[in-house]
């Protein structure tokens, strides 16, 4: 069971508090009408998924019930940072040079 | 009764405690403090089991939980037991045990002809060579037999009448295993103030010091000094000490899960005891002191009962007091063998000689046993053993200088003991996901870098020895407790005189002179997996050790490759010429060892596996005989029969009454939301695809909802409380998801929007009154809402009183008649229920279930969400093109329903069916086809959705989806049944009052 | 709305009684007024009308007298008053807060309390509950939703060996079952 | 060598010191007709069957670890194929047919057992659903019959059909010709057979590019064994896909999720069959060694970890101990996960791509050891032939623009 730092609580809090909530940074199209049905399927469905750090929401669902967004390492389920929802994301090469050295 | 092979003191059971216990039906004394093991040794046993394949003879191999001989079933009933190690079960008075795998005995079995089998015929694999013909034998013929004659133990034939428990717990500083190390590093990090907890699989803590004979600490036994230890633990408020508790598994973020055993060892334990507690564990630091396994020897019927690991003949003498025999061969690569002699030898064993495999016998262990006057031959293996169902004898070969093994001689013993040297038990770090690192050296694994926030310390780090495993837990402990933050330091070592310190070992296949088709040398007791077996699938062409255990099933068994998994990885890397680092290693995974399932599902069992929720009144319904159905979690009143009803007659009672007077219907499952603040309307507009900027305040309106696929997603009445308050109902079982999504779209995409979510279904009790006497039944209740007709129209919303309860009431209907539904605070419901019922008296009012509820609806062609679709149906399949708000530039699912195939003109539509034959039935799920007997292929044009018969169209009815179902009006389908296909007429898929005159009354 | 005038009979989701053993005493909590209040903006103003300051800081609680506000969210608290504010504190919050923009919602039937008091408080409720519940990790005052094995609670510290447990009320049995049982094991330990 | 009662015997007699390696190890060749990226199951049946049925004799297997270490030797092998749509049901069941030949196909015995697949029906809903899914089957020919409960206790005596229980068993779907199979010897079977067709397998063999040509098609791959010029590269990766595919520049619409399974300790037969249970999320069958197979939904959250949460095992043995109460005190022996690749409608993808030359296979989510057989015969012919086989035909990258979806998922959605 995961332990993922909730940033609106401040909290280190347990996996089963919390609801995954894919990909982050997805932004729906401001004008959905204008999007061709590419653009669209490409929205709704084509994903990352990538094998390293995955940036990504999770909502603390049984706790503040806020959704945040974190950057986890898909290989090791390790948490790199969490941060609110509406901040910005985080550039991923800097955080991998970062874990890099830290090892 | 005196066991013959009990020692006449020492070792830690309670000779005042004697106990009686039965094997096979036969009773036999022992101890308090005995295992299984220990108490059948003691009276001499030592055949206690057959193998998997080969059902050959089977003795006790080790003293602990690497055992892959001694499985038994204990106990009895419901309590039945299959496959418990003989070495890790604690006697009690009563114990009942039995052999497994064996017909009709145990020292006669008749499966025992497996082994007699012509040598390499039953080989690694040779299943995926035959049984293939004639196609359909094997499921037939080959497998039934190949079944029956695997497994082990018998399933238990009853259910567990034991509970089990969880219990979430935190630490500073877990510490698993209690030996030397272990013990140190808990002291060490208990010390400097940490929050410590200490588990142990056995029952008591203290490890390989309880076993130890020779060696003093601080001038006292080492089993004295564990006590002392043990015993300042446990004085030690901040230190939690877990016996019988075996740390299992190791998850992410320092997440262990350890299973401690309540009663498995008491013979009447208090009923309310939970047989075993699942810990689950967050520990800041972990300090892994799991020690080492000893390795036996691969060499030529290696697994004749008597032929057992010297440590653990070192435990059953030092630490049960019990003689694992009389005439002792020690066959030793490592120091630690020598040990096991000496100890022996003190307790009055004839030790014949040991076997050193090595050329040089010169270590310390080799001088102290002949300083004791025992016989040392250096170079020298053992070949084989004479007897069947117990060790007779012994014959020796010496290594020449080329390596080849000449013949020596024939020694008569009853108890062969193999010191292979030790395999540290790096399981739970692999686990972590550690990296091993392979050690060239004493080639072993070890643990290499972390992952986690652990440290290993003594022999599951290859450190050996008392005092070296002291030294390594007191830093492991002190270092622990410092990156948990506590000052602390490593207390100093205390002295430790006397003991042989393991070193050693060998790897592989013994060498022999003997003709290797003709004999059997184990790598896999359990699984019956030899030295051969490793080297074919290696023939065959089983390059990685991965395909090499699955082939030939090495380590698969119940012991998981304790004692063979380094066995057959270096015949392996003996036979591909690869250094055993390169041949790799299988992977560590949890458990360590079994783990009860019920453990795992603790108090989710029984009505308590998931909550029961109840509406209101559901103590009403139940008092006036209702049988429920359950939706989601919740449990709805299904029907209310009359004494000899079934369901069809209660339910067309049940409509007939509805239409023809009025009905009282259990609504308060429905979903309910409270969507408040400024921008409400707005967020409703992009939530729901109907438009409400223009809903008055006191209005209701049907809504619909869609994912962002465009696919009908939730339904349910939506009123409008006040410019800024909206009251949304939801389906029963869509409620969670759909509040999940707006809150996923209110938080993450529109979060300009000023409005909030409350979900108030349990805020409120729903009580439909539907019917044409609604008005009446509830007139007399209400006080304060003028309900009439021109002041309160279909579709609307009043806040106001009933039996002096606040209530929301709505005027809508599931039904197609007049209809009302009463919302009141939950903990009035039944009270109010209750008024209105008798109220409803005076106008023979009905309650109804969930299934009239549902012909109800469907004769006048409303949709029930999750019948009328599956997540593949949009609003105009359905025939809700009304419900969009086409002038709304966006709502969730907008974009997707002009996608190409979202417009195309033959999507399954919902349409009506009336059978030929109006007391013909359709079945939901039916296919609906053009043709009545359809060519296998051809595509269903759809299927049935609904279908009841229908009291109020005097017939049955039907709603299906069908290919271009609109345009297909009047035409004449077929629903292909088993026993023939049956004509039907698209329809409208209304069928009563399609005006909609009774509404509106 | 007011339930000064009310007649009908109330019937709390829970039957069971208050009772002690083994060193944990379970008490059904009494009906109490409970409202949601969303809305960071409406905090200030809420402040005085409720006469306790809402807790900003996550997951803590503030009471005055027998009123008490917990902090669940960053613009979320759970109100809980007694039954005889019912009448009129849901208006006067109402309108203290018409000028900011907020949601408040009247749930004082949606929820239950179940009260846990004793020595054995913490053991007991991490048979079910995921989060450590040391007074040095949960002190007294804190308050969140977490997990009570399959259901959702509202777990608030009110004393160094007594918690309160708000609990959808079609939840109450199960978990005031699941408490019962773990609390009959451990007083066989 | 055939493979025989009389060759063990006559090996058995000779010491089993003459039996040859199953499949080559070869170095790979510079250049290829085609190359499959992934040695399980999928990517070997699919090499078999290019060279078998479609001539193509030089071609290569490239396998990352060990053959069938992913998918292939994780899962719980059940075989079945009475799904919902008609695209599904006519893949399925083409696996199903090939399965019910593969041991006699192959001469490798893959230990097909169609001992059953029963599916649990626990209220008004899953009745409904699984009825539908009965006449959907049988208009295509595909077993599928409905059980009361008391006829599938008859069918898994083991069986809790108890009225007053939590989830109560109201009836049953069965699929007789269902059941399971040996995973590992599917690999094996189909490398020794592509094997000795002349396809090279290489294991310990990673991709680490993928080239294109100018015009944007496929010239060739890069690999930690060296790099292979090759025109036709199918993918095959499971839940690696989007990691391989990212190669190439192609975005999928793929999210790899961890999928636990365990089994217990062997027992004497017990569980005669598979049984499933979607309601609550269980199923359980026992191997012919005895173990009782036991596996769930997949983890919460994408990963590539092949490891699970404690959690997950214990929502799954609750579940199992409450259909099956004389279970409770049988004792997990192991627990592992694997990594499946899901797509949004929880069918696969099996067909071009907008890249020339690069053909992919993937998306099989939990469901994609049953389709093995089917599915490596179906993408033999759209790697060898450049466009799909009749039966994978819907199966497009393309149906998520059209919204052209095969959603199995949904249609077994609860509401109401």
């Amino acid at each position: 069971m995961l332990l993922i730092r909730c940033p609106v609580c401040e909290m280190d809090r347990p996996e089963l508090e919390f609801r995954y909530g894919g990909e982050a940074h997805i932004a729906r199209p401001l004008d959905p009408s204008k999007v061709s049905d590419e653009e669209w399927a490409d929205f709704l469905y084509f994903r990352t998924n990538p094998k390293g750090l995955h940036v990504e929401r999770w909502r603390h669902t049984a706790g503040c019930g806020r959704f945040f967004n974190a950057v986890r390492h898909t290989v090791t389920d390790r948490f790199v940072t969490t941060y609110k929802s509406g901040e910005p994301r985080p550039d991923l090469e800097a955080l991998a040079r970062k874990l890099e050295s830290a090892r | 009764m005196n066991a013959p092979f009990r020692t006449e003191a020492g070792g830690r059971v309670d000779r005042a405690r004697p106990l009686s216990f039965t094997f096979d039906g036969k009773s036999y004394p022992g101890f308090e403090g005995d295992t299984l093991a220990s108490a059948l040794l003691a009276n001499g046993v030592h055949l206690v089991g057959r193998s998997f394949k080969y059902h050959r003879p089977r003795g006790l191999l080790s003293a602990g939980a690497e055992e892959p001989n001694a499985l038994v079933g204990v106990g009895r009933g419901g309590r039945y037991t299959p496959n418990l190690r003989a070495t890790q079960v604690e006697l009690f008075d009563g114990l009942v045990a039995e052999s497994q795998n064996r017909w009709p005995s145990l020292g006669f079995d008749v499966g025992e002809v497996n082994d007699l089998a012509p040598a390499g015929l039953l080989s690694a694999g040779f299943y995926y060579k035959t049984f293939m013909a004639p196609a359909g034998a094997w499921k037939s013929v080959f497998e039934p037999i190949i079944r029956k004659t695997a497994g082990l133990g018998v399933a238990p034939q009853e259910p567990d009448p034991d509970h089990y428990t969880h219990r979430h717990a935190f630490c500073d500083v877990l510490v698993v295993g209690a030996g030397a190390a272990g013990l140190a590093a808990a002291l060490a990090a208990a010390g400097a103030g940490a929050r410590v907890i200490l588990a142990d699989e056995q029952a008591e803590l203290g490890g390989g010091l309880l076993s130890e004979r020779g060696a003093t600490i601080d001038g006292v036994e080492a089993s004295a000094w564990a006590e002392r230890t043990v015993a300042a633990l446990r004085a030690n408020p901040n230190v939690t000490l877990l016996t019988r508790a075996q740390c299992f598994g190791y998850y992410a973020q320092n997440f262990l899960g350890i299973v401690e055993r309540l009663t498995d060892h008491a013979s009447s334990p208090h009923p309310d005891l939970p047989r075993e507690r699942m810990w689950k564990v967050r520990a800041k630091q972990v300090v892994l002191a799991t020690g080492a396994i000893e390795r036996p020897f691969c060499f030529p019927d290696n697994d004749r009962p008597g032929v057992m690991l010297a440590s653990a003949a070192r435990t059953y003498v030092n630490r049960y007091g019990v003689r694992p025999g009389s005439r002792a061969l020690v066959f030793t690569a490592d120091e630690s063998g020598y040990a096991a002699a000496l100890d022996l030898a003190s307790a009055g064993l004839a030790v014949v000689c040991i076997a050193e495999l090595r050329a040089q016998a010169d270590g310390p262990g080799a001088r102290a046993a002949r300083a004791a006057g025992l016989a040392v031959h250096p170079s020298t293996v053992v070949t084989g053993v004479s007897g069947r169902l117990r060790v007779t004898g012994a014959t020796l070969g010496a290594i020449g200088p080329d390596g080849r093994v000449t013949p020596g001689q024939t020694v008569a013993c009853d108890l062969v003991l193999m010191a292979g040297g030790w395999t540290p038990a790096v399981h739970l770090f692999s686990q972590s996901r550690g990296k091993l690192r392979f050690d060239e050296e004493r080639q072993v694994y070890l643990p290499g870098v972390s992952a986690q926030d652990e440290r290993s310390a003594g022999a599951c780090n290859g450190t050996f020895g008392i005092a070296a495993s002291l030294a390594e837990g007191f830093a492991a402990g002190a270092d622990a407790a410092t990156k948990a933050g506590f000052a602390a330091t490593a207390p100093a070592t205390p002295d430790v005189k006397g003991e042989i310190v393991p070193a050693g070992g060998f790897h592989g296949a013994v060498p022999h002179h003997r003709d290797p088709q003709k004999v059997k040398a184990f790598v896999d007791f359990q699984n019956d997996v030899t030295a051969k077996d490793i080297k074919l699938a290696v023939r065959e062409g089983m390059r990685s050790i991965e395909h090499v255990k699955r082939y030939t099933t090495n380590g698969m068994a119940t012991d998981q490759g304790k004692t063979s998994n380094m066995q057959g990885l270096a015949i392996a890397s003996d036979a591909l010429g690869k250094p055993m680092p390169q041949v790799g290693l299988t992977t560590f995974r949890p458990p360590y060892t079994p783990v009860t399932f019920g453990a795992f599902a603790g108090h989710s069992r029984g009505l308590a596996f998931d909550p029961i929720r109840r509406t209101p009144t559901h103590d009403w319904a139940a008092a006036q005989g209702a049988v429920f159905e359950d939706v989601g979690m919740w449990k709805r009143a299904w029907f209310f029969p009359r004494r000899g009803e079934d369901m069809h007659a209660a339910v067309e009672r049940e409509c007939r009454q509805v239409r023809a007077s009025v009905g009282i219907f259990d609504g308060s499952t429905l979903g309910k939301i409270e969507v408040v603040g400024p921008d409400a309307a707005e967020f409703m507009n992009r939530l729901y695809t109907n438009p409400w900027s223009k809903l008055e305040p006191g209005r209701c309106r049907y809504g619909l909802m869609l994912n962002e696929a465009g696919f009908v997603m939730d339904d349910g009445v939506i009123g409008r409380l006040a410019a800024d308050r909206f009251h949304v109902t939801t389906t029963t079982g869509g409620a969670p998801r759909v509040l999940a999504h707006m809150e996923d779209y209110l938080q993450t995409e529109f979060t300009d929007l000023k409005v909030w979510l409350t979900s108030t279904t349990e805020q409120w009790a729903v009580i439909a009154v539907q019917g044409p006497n609604a008005r009446k039944v509830l007139e007399p209740l209400v006080e304060g809402i003028d309900i009439s007709a021109a002041a309160m129209p279909h579709m609307s919303l009043r806040e106001g009183r009933i039996c002096g309860v606040p209530t929301r009431l709505f005027r809508v209907s599931f039904t197609g008649e007049l209809g009302f539904e009463v919302n009141v605070p939950a903990d009035y419901g039944q009270a109010v229920w209750e008024a209105v019922w008798a109220e409803g008296q005076k106008h023979d009012m009905v309650a109804y279930g969930t299934e009239s509820m549902h012909v109800l609806r469907a004769e006048k062609g409303y949709i029930i969400v999750g019948q009328e679709t599956d997540g593949t149906v949009t609003p105009n399949d359905l025939g809700l093109d009304w419900a969009i708000g086409k002038a709304k530039p966006d709502f969730v699912g907008k974009r997707s329903l002009t996608r190409p195939d979202l417009v195309k003109a033959d999507r399954k539509q919902l349409v009506g069916l009336l059978t030929e034959d109006p007391a013909v039935l359709l079945e939901e799920g039916a296919q609906v086809a053009a043709v009545a007997t359809p060519v296998r292929g051809t595509p269903a044009l759809g299927h049935v959705t609904s279908a009841y018969r229908s009291p109020a169209a005097g017939r049955s009815i039907a709603m299906a989806l069908v290919a271009g179902g609109r345009a297909r009006k009047g035409q004449t389908l077929y629903v292909p049944m088993a026993n023939g296909a049956i004509a039907v007429t698209v329809t409208d898929p209304i069928f009563f009052d399609p005006k909609g005159e009774r509404l509106d009354v | 709305m007011s339930d000064a005038t009310i007649t009908a009979a109330r019937r709390s989701p829970l039957s069971a009684e208050a009772s002690s053993l083994g060193g944990v005493t379970l008490t059904p909590g009494a009906p109490l007024l409970r409202l949601i209040l969303r809305g960071a903006e409406a905090a200030e103003a809420a402040d005085t009308a409720f006469g306790a300051d809402l807790p900003r800081r996550p997951n803590r609680s503030a009471t005055a007298g027998e009123r008490a506000a917990l902090w669940l969210g960053p613009d979320e608290w759970l109100l809980l008053a007694p039954e005889s504010d019912a009448a009129s504190l849901p208006a006067s919050l109402a309108s203290a807060l018409a000028q900011a923009p907020h949601a408040l919602v009247n749930v004082s039937h949606r929820q239950t309390a179940i009260l846990v008091s004793g020595s054995g408080v913490e053991p007991l409720l991490n048979a079910f509950v995921p989060l450590e519940l040391t007074e040095a990790a949960f002190p007294v005052g804190m308050a969140t939703r977490t997990i009570f094995e399959k259901a959702e609670i509202v777990l608030w510290r009110t004393g160094s060996a007594a918690f309160h447990i708000e609990v959808w009320r079609s939840f109450a049995p199960y978990v005031w079952e699941l408490l019962e049982a773990v609390r009959r094991e451990n007083a066989a330990n | 060598m055939k493979f025989s009662a009389l060759t063990i015997l006559r090996q058995a007699l000779a010491g089993n010191l003459g039996w040859p390696e199953q499949w080559r190890s070869p170095e790979p060749k510079p250049a290829y007709d085609a190359v499959i990226v992934g040695g399980g199951g999928h990517g070997l049946a699919t090499a078999y069957y290019m060279a078998k049925e479609h001539g193509m004799r030089n071609i290569a297997v490239v396998e990352r670890g060990w053959l069938g270490g992913g998918n292939t030797g994780r899962n719980t092998t059940i075989i079945r194929s009475n799904y919902l749509w008609e695209e599904s049901e006519g893949l399925y069941e083409h696996a199903l047919k090939l399965w019910e030949g593969l041991s006699q196909e192959l001469n490798y015995n893959v230990m097909y057992s169609a001992r059953g697949v029963m599916m649990l029906a626990h209220n008004v809903h899953d009745v409904q659903v699984f009825k539908r899914h009965v006449h959907a089957n049988r208009l295509q020919g595909i077993d599928n019959e409905w059980l009361t409960p008391e006829q599938a206790k008859a069918f898994c005596p083991i069986l809790n059909i108890e009225k007053g229980i939590r989830y109560p068993i109201v009836g049953a779907a069965l699929q007789r010709r269902g059941g399971t199979a040996r995973h590992d010897a599917v690999a094996w079977g189909y490398a020794r057979g592509a094997s000795a067709l002349g396809v090279d397998i290489i294991q310990n063999c990673e991709v680490t590019g993928i080239d294109r040509d100018a015009s944007g098609a496929v010239s060739g791959l890069r690999t930690t064994k060296g790099d292979i010029r090759t025109r036709r590269i199918g993918v095959v990766a499971a839940g690696h896909t989007s990691v391989v595919m990212a190669m190439a520049g192609v975005r999928m619409p793929l999210e790899s999720y961890p999928l636990q399974a365990l089994v217990s300790e062997p027992v004497k037969p017990i569980m005669p069959c598979v049984v499933m249970s979607n309601t609550i999320h269980a199923y359980m069958s026992q191997s012919d060694k005895g173990e009782l197979v036991i596996g769930a939904g997949t983890d919460a959250y994408t990963s590539y970890s092949q490891t699970g949460g404690l959690h997950i095992a214990s929502h799954t043995l609750d579940a199992i101990c409450e259909l099956f109460p004389v279970v409770r005190r049988m004792r997990m022996l192991r627990n592992w996960g694997g990594i499946v690749d899901v797509t949004p409608d929880r069918s696969p993808i099996i067909g071009n791509t907008p890249v020339p030359g690069l053909f992919v296979n993937c998306g099989w989510g939990t469901g994609g050891f049953k389709a093995t057989p089917g599915s490596g015969h179906v993408f033999a012919h759209t790697v060898a032939r450049g466009e799909p086989h009749p039966i994978n035909a819907a199966f497009t990258l393309d149906r998520f623009r059209t919204g052209r979806l095969i959603d199995e998922a949904a249609a077994a959605a609860v509401a109401h």
